[in-house]
């Protein structure tokens, strides 16, 4: 039965290739018919065919939200996608205390911070703090590992200085806000500071958050990026990993 | 305790009319077979497949001999005398009618007694088989474990078994206890059974045996991969309520929607037809251990939930004396309601509470059906949800057995793969989430909800009292369930309807309706 | 402010012209990072930039579901829409009787019915019955109106037959399964009974259903479509007044 | 009568201790003054607008005599002072000081009582005004009145105020009764407050006077067109806690983000400067009639909701009690808790609605401020939905007043205007399907709900107890608030903290703290 063709996927709502999606939005017009058949011409023009408009509402005088179904027409080849991944093993907290006894064997340092105005403490915190997250230990507990979480609103300056001071291995940030893409400029100019101090080779750098891919990260000039749902093996991992791939020991 | 301040009293009188309302139709029943009826002795005696027009044998069979006016014995002594007389098993009789090589009414005729006892040696190994059916259950149960309850209850309707296949799998995986699989539209209106595996219905796949086993291997074997007993359901209701109900004991099915008056006001089959139908297919439910779903909920998408709650639980009273005449047991009386106030309704909620908690404190035993929103529901697939979450939380404040899950696209179209994961992620985040809030809260002396599930008890009992006097086909016939009137001669499948003789034979009925647990 | 260009809308999330739209769907492919990769490069198809995946879950083997956001590129004319609609004023319960005593002076017939397999009775009872639907009372009260309503499950063919004993005004019929589009044969053939019995120019014939509108209706050959949250005064309104109109009185 | 059997004891044991907390601080507090305070008794006094560099004129005049050691007397002696002698108002004299023209420190002094006098009729003025706004929003409530409780609070946070009148104008047709504007990150740490109509912020929109005026009157007229005074709320913590609160009096805003401890604990301002600032602040809003709303759900976005629950009901205690002492009524304490628990919890709900309950109890007469889940939500708007509609039906369980709406989007991003519109809907729909189940049921004798409810009071009397020995200050210093630690010298602000001198004189600090109602 099920015999699908990777190379042209569709959505699907209960039969291979139905297309069948849902979308919901917001036009800046009366509610009406005439608000109705502006939100089907909107679906047409994104490639989606039998629109149909299930709801319709005035949202406050001048906008109308709009709940609708369709059928994609465009098909996407799944079997030509890849996906740059953090390249590395996840061991348990027993097994990155072993590889950095067997192969590192000694400390390793890593500071982090939520840089910026960034307040947001929790994320860093899961992956830092001796409690950890969903009972998921953080990196204070490790052994063989020395944790420095400098907290939020740190500024990029002060965290370099800090790095250089305690002699980092590795640099971790986290950024929580994302709007009006806030983020960017912030990584950015923390990746020209480490640069500018002629440290870039000499440590990771690593960028984390809700809305933060690895993708994203390496565009960045970080070494890898950690999405929603990260636990601190997960970073543990890559970075002592990557120390030895790169002869960081 | 009664938390709702019930007189028992009253139930207890309810309950006595409606026996009286139950105990005189039966009489009619007693009097009666039907075509269908006729059909499924035959198909329990081992008689399948369809001629080249794609007819069912047992059509074929049942049709030659009430053409000739002479099913008032019942096909089983048709069967059972051409055995003894050909020396042939029942399916090869069947196509030797079929074939024109026999013709039953016109060979000679055996010794009733001989006759008899050679149909119940065949009738055995069916018993056998669905006692079989019955025990595999039971084990799968006991080893595998089911969900606790209430019990996840999602629909698959894509027309194709395949697809459904898919869908269920999915489904179960994501947590579902209780797969359905809708029929297509207005299949309940033929008069024969289709055959095979399909794969074209219209907002659902037609109910064929084949289907039956399909989908049954499919979730035994998703079942061993989740670690539970994932439950069957099909309808019975219809013009072949038996014969469906017969399938479903041989494909050990888990559950069949199945009403005493479901097809006279929803679908517009003659009553004598439905009432002698429903007879045969619940001492077939009874005896496969079965669970029945009742379709009580269906008054409230058509009249209103405020007006008309009475009429629901005057229903159920009904249905659970038919029931127990059927030799079902309690806990297999998957009684129906529905969550169909309106969202406007100030302090609904509540009203809905009422009525919930009084079903669950007046049928204690049954795992009771308890259907979503459907009525209000409107393409605001965001609403939709939160209705159903509402409707999921009277569920678990009230302890449902069986809950039917409500879908954000119910106003839209049948469910999507999505909508269904949304649906179950919904009840499974309610439930756990207010587990054992039912236990933990009580209701306030004669406020609002004690009152109105009083209230109710009072119209169903009055409902109920006047049933009585006037007898159930009248009050049908006066439109005063669903506001739905149906006259006693109206209505599809009266001439399927047949007298018995006093010669008649059915070797099921009295090997049945002991019951499983009997034996 | 509020300047906008009605000739060049595009969704509204916070901001005009943000273009913030919601999505979701299920692809049949396993969950992971290359099926929200392949959900991004559909979104993007459909002309939506800055797909974000805001949540991707396995449902059920092989499936993952799939909720995003992102901005819309495509704008709509929304001056230049013209929805065709129902062209007559809505009168209620007593402006419809006054108006047939006055300009038809005679009752008007109009038969209903759920047709073909369609089992559905609500939505035509609630323009038909004496009781309405939503506190607006049906036809069958209307003075001046005899209503004559079939049921559901009425075949075309009994339907038609019925209006010529009558001598009906106008046939009104209801559709609610539309699955699989169902509906369409169905109500075609409806009109094909009618122009093979020579009727077509001597009644009104009207649809209505929930994913029933006018412009489908018109396109059928009926002479109207009502769709959800339609009262019986607004087919009543709307079969006089045509009457009229056509001289049909 | 409690439907969660409180020891009331227990509950006045924690208020006394609570009470001899804030006592303690207190005479810290009276002991100081800061630099946002002095520039609020320039802004009550008149003083407004920026410098070429865009610096705002209180700054202006408050750095000027900060650095030359001599805010110890306070501003509203130098401002005296120099009307005294230039004959002109304080904004002419703080647009002198700006050109350099005047030299506040280095004119002649007056007499001390004259100088006295002078201030207090300027002062009396401003006291007018307020009073006036006060009236006006009794009246309003008065003649157009409002919406039912909980009443549907929203936040808007495009950056841009006319945008945010837009998002504002529809919430409150869609039927909000509260818009909050929320601030742009990180003003919390300015300490000044910036000047005229904003359109670019992060997350938020400044909060100036200008914006609080606009935002007002566009309140007002949606206002008349709905028939519902719509409240508007603004943050007044951080490092120009009074300032803002004087800018709400003046422009009638009716809540205010007000917490004695918010400051320290998430935005590591200075715990003296926090404490004094805070004061003077609740002063204000007390005699303005504002509403204020303290922080306590911020500990659960932090720290885990079950087990640092006895935390918000100790600072809630705390927070009452410097509300008490700066003159506010109980009918103005929208104390802050919020429905953070992890929905994966059995039976969470339970736990949640103990705590809500709790709050209702221990706290009659205040009208609570809800918070919805935020840590907990997830990019999944589907559940998102749902989990808010479980807040909404704690919040109708029991009788909270004031209801920060959940957003679906909550993870992903600032509410669109259909984010807005569907999470009013939720909170419509519940509110009113469920408006008397709080009336309604009653909590079982020693269950789940109960016990949770009396867990948490003893914690909470506990952990005052020992604040009570060890100091609010070093409890701080601990981090036994959310998990963070504060030292008491460190964090933002500290400098702008002034030993007040016996002679120093804040006209506001007496006429208000009588309250309006005392006059
Ligand atoms: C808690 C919270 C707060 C708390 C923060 C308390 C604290 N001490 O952190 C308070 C109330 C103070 C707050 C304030 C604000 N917040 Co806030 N907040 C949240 C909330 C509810 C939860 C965030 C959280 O703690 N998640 C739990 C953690 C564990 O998840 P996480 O951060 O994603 O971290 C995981 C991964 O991403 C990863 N990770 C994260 N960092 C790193 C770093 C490294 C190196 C690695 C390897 C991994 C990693 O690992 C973690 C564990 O798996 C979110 C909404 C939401 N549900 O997401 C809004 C949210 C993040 N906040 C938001 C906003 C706008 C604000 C404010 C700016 C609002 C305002 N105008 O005042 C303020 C100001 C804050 C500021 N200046 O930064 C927005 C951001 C919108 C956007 N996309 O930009 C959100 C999304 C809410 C919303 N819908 O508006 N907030
Ligand atoms: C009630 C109901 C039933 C009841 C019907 C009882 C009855 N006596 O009508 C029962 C339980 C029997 C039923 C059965 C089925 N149903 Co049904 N049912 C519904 C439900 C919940 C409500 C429909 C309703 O009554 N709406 C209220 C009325 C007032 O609204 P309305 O019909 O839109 O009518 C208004 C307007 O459209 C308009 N209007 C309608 N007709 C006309 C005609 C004219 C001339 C005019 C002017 C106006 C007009 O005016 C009305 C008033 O404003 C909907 C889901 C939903 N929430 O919409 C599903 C729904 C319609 N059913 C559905 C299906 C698939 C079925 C079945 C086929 C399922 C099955 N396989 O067994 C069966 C079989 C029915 C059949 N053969 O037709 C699907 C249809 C999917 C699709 N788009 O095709 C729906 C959408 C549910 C779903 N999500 O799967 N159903
Ligand atoms: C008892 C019962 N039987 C059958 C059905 C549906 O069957 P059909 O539409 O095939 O008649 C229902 C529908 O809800 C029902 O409640
Ligand atoms: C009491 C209080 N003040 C202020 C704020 C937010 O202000 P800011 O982020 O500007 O510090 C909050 C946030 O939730 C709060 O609870």
């Amino acid at each position: 039965m099920n015999n699908i063709d990777f190379t042209r996927i569709k959505p699907y709502g209960d039969t291979y290739n139905d297309g069948k999606i849902q979308l919901s939005f917001t036009l800046p017009v009366p509610y009406g018919e005439e608000a109705k058949e502006a939100g089907k011409k909107l679906l047409e023009k994104m490639g989606i065919e039998e629109p149909q408009i299930t709801h319709a509402e005035e949202a406050g005088t001048g906008f109308t939200f709009i709940v609708a179904y369709g059928v994609v027409s465009h098909t996407v080849d799944y079997s030509a996608i890849e996906v740059p991944k953090v390249d590395s093993e996840v061991m348990d907290k027993y097994g990155v205390e072993d590889f950095i006894k067997e192969k590192i064997k000694r400390d390793v340092v890593i500071v982090g911070a939520t840089t910026g105005f960034d307040a947001h403490t929790v994320g860093i915190d899961a992956i830092m703090n001796m409690k950890g997250y969903d009972g998921h230990y953080g990196l204070e507990r490790y052994g063989g590992i020395e944790a420095v979480n400098m907290g939020s609103q740190v500024p990029n300056e002060e965290l370099v200085a800090r790095a250089i001071e305690l002699g980092a291995d590795a640099i971790i940030v986290s950024q929580v806000v994302t709007q009006k893409d806030v983020h960017i400029p912030n990584l950015t100019n923390l990746i020209e500071l480490i640069e500018a101090e002629g440290l870039r080779d000499r440590m990771l750098v690593i960028a984390g958050g809700p809305r933060i891919g690895h993708e994203l990260a390496v565009e960045l000039g970080y070494d890898a990026g950690f999405g929603p749902g990260t636990y601190a093996e997960d970073v543990a991992s890559y970075v002592v990993q990557e120390m030895v791939k790169r002869g960081l020991v | 305790m009664s938390k709702l301040g019930l007189d028992f009293k009253l139930v207890e009188e309810a309950r006595q009319s409606a026996r009286n309302i139950a105990l005189d139709i039966q009489g009619l029943i007693d009097q009666h077979t039907s075509v269908t009826v006729e059909r499924t002795v035959a198909r329990l005696l081992g008689v399948d497949g369809v001629d080249p027009l794609d007819r069912p044998l047992p059509n074929v069979l049942v049709d030659k001999i009430n053409s000739e006016g002479r099913l008032d014995l019942g096909i089983a002594y048709y069967l059972g005398n051409a055995m003894l007389h050909t020396g042939q098993e029942p399916q090869t009789i069947a196509e030797m009618v079929m074939k024109e090589e026999l013709d039953l009414t016109r060979i000679p005729t055996h010794d009733f007694d001989e006759v008899k006892k050679k149909v119940l040696e065949v009738a055995q190994k069916t018993m056998v088989r669905i006692r079989k059916n019955r025990a595999d259950r039971e084990d799968f149960l006991r080893t595998l474990g089911e969900g606790p309850k209430p019990y996840l209850y999602v629909i698959v309707a894509t027309g194709n078994i395949y697809e459904d296949v898919n869908q269920a799998k999915a489904a179960a995986r994501q947590g579902a206890d209780i797969i359905a699989v809708i029929r297509s539209t207005a299949q309940s209106l033929l008069d024969f059974v289709p055959y095979g595996p399909t794969t074209e219905g219209f907002g659902g796949t037609f109910a064929t045996q084949e289907n039956f086993r399909i989908m049954r291997s499919a979730l035994d074997e998703v079942g061993q991969e989740v670690g539970r007993y994932i439950r069957l359901v099909n309808y019975a209701s219809g013009l072949c309520m038996p014969e469906i109900a017969a399938m479903g004991a041989l494909e050990r099915l888990d559950v069949m929607l199945n009403d005493a008056l479901y097809g006279i006001l929803f679908r517009d089959i003659n009553m004598k037809r439905t009432l002698v139908d429903q007879f045969f297919s619940r001492v077939i439910n009874g005896y496969a251990g079965i669970i029945i779903n009742t379709g009580e909920d269906n008054y409230l998408t058509t009249a209103d939930a405020i007006e008309e709650a009475h009429t629901v639980l005057a229903s159920q009273l009904i249905n659970e004396q038919f029931a127990l005449l059927a030799g079902l047991k309690e806990e297999q009386m998957g009684l129906g309601h529905a969550f169909e106030m309106n969202p406007k309704t100030e302090n609904g909620f509540l009203l809905e509470l009422a009525q919930a908690q009084m079903a669950r404190e007046i049928f204690p035993n049954a795992p009771l059906k308890y259907m979503p929103p459907t009525k209000y529901m409107t393409g605001n697939i965001f609403k939709g949800h939160v209705q159903d979450a509402l409707f999921n939380m009277v569920s678990i404040m009230t302890n449902q057995g069986i809950q039917l899950l409500g879908m954000l696209t119910e106003a839209i179209h049948t469910p999507f793969l999505q909508d269904r994961a949304l649906a179950i992620e919904n009840a499974k985040y309610i439930f756990n989430n207010m587990r054992d809030l039912g236990e933990e809260i009580t209701f306030k002396e004669n406020g609002i909800i004690q009152k109105r599930a009083r209230q109710v008890l009072e119209d169903a009992h009055h409902m109920l009292k006047n049933i009585e006097v006037e007898g159930l086909m009248e009050t049908i016939a006066q439109g005063k369930f669903a506001g739905v009137k149906r006259p006693v001669d109206g209505g599809k499948g009266l001439d399927g309807v047949v007298v018995k003789s006093d010669m008649y034979f059915n070797p099921f009925m009295d090997l049945m309706l002991g019951g499983a647990s009997r034996e």
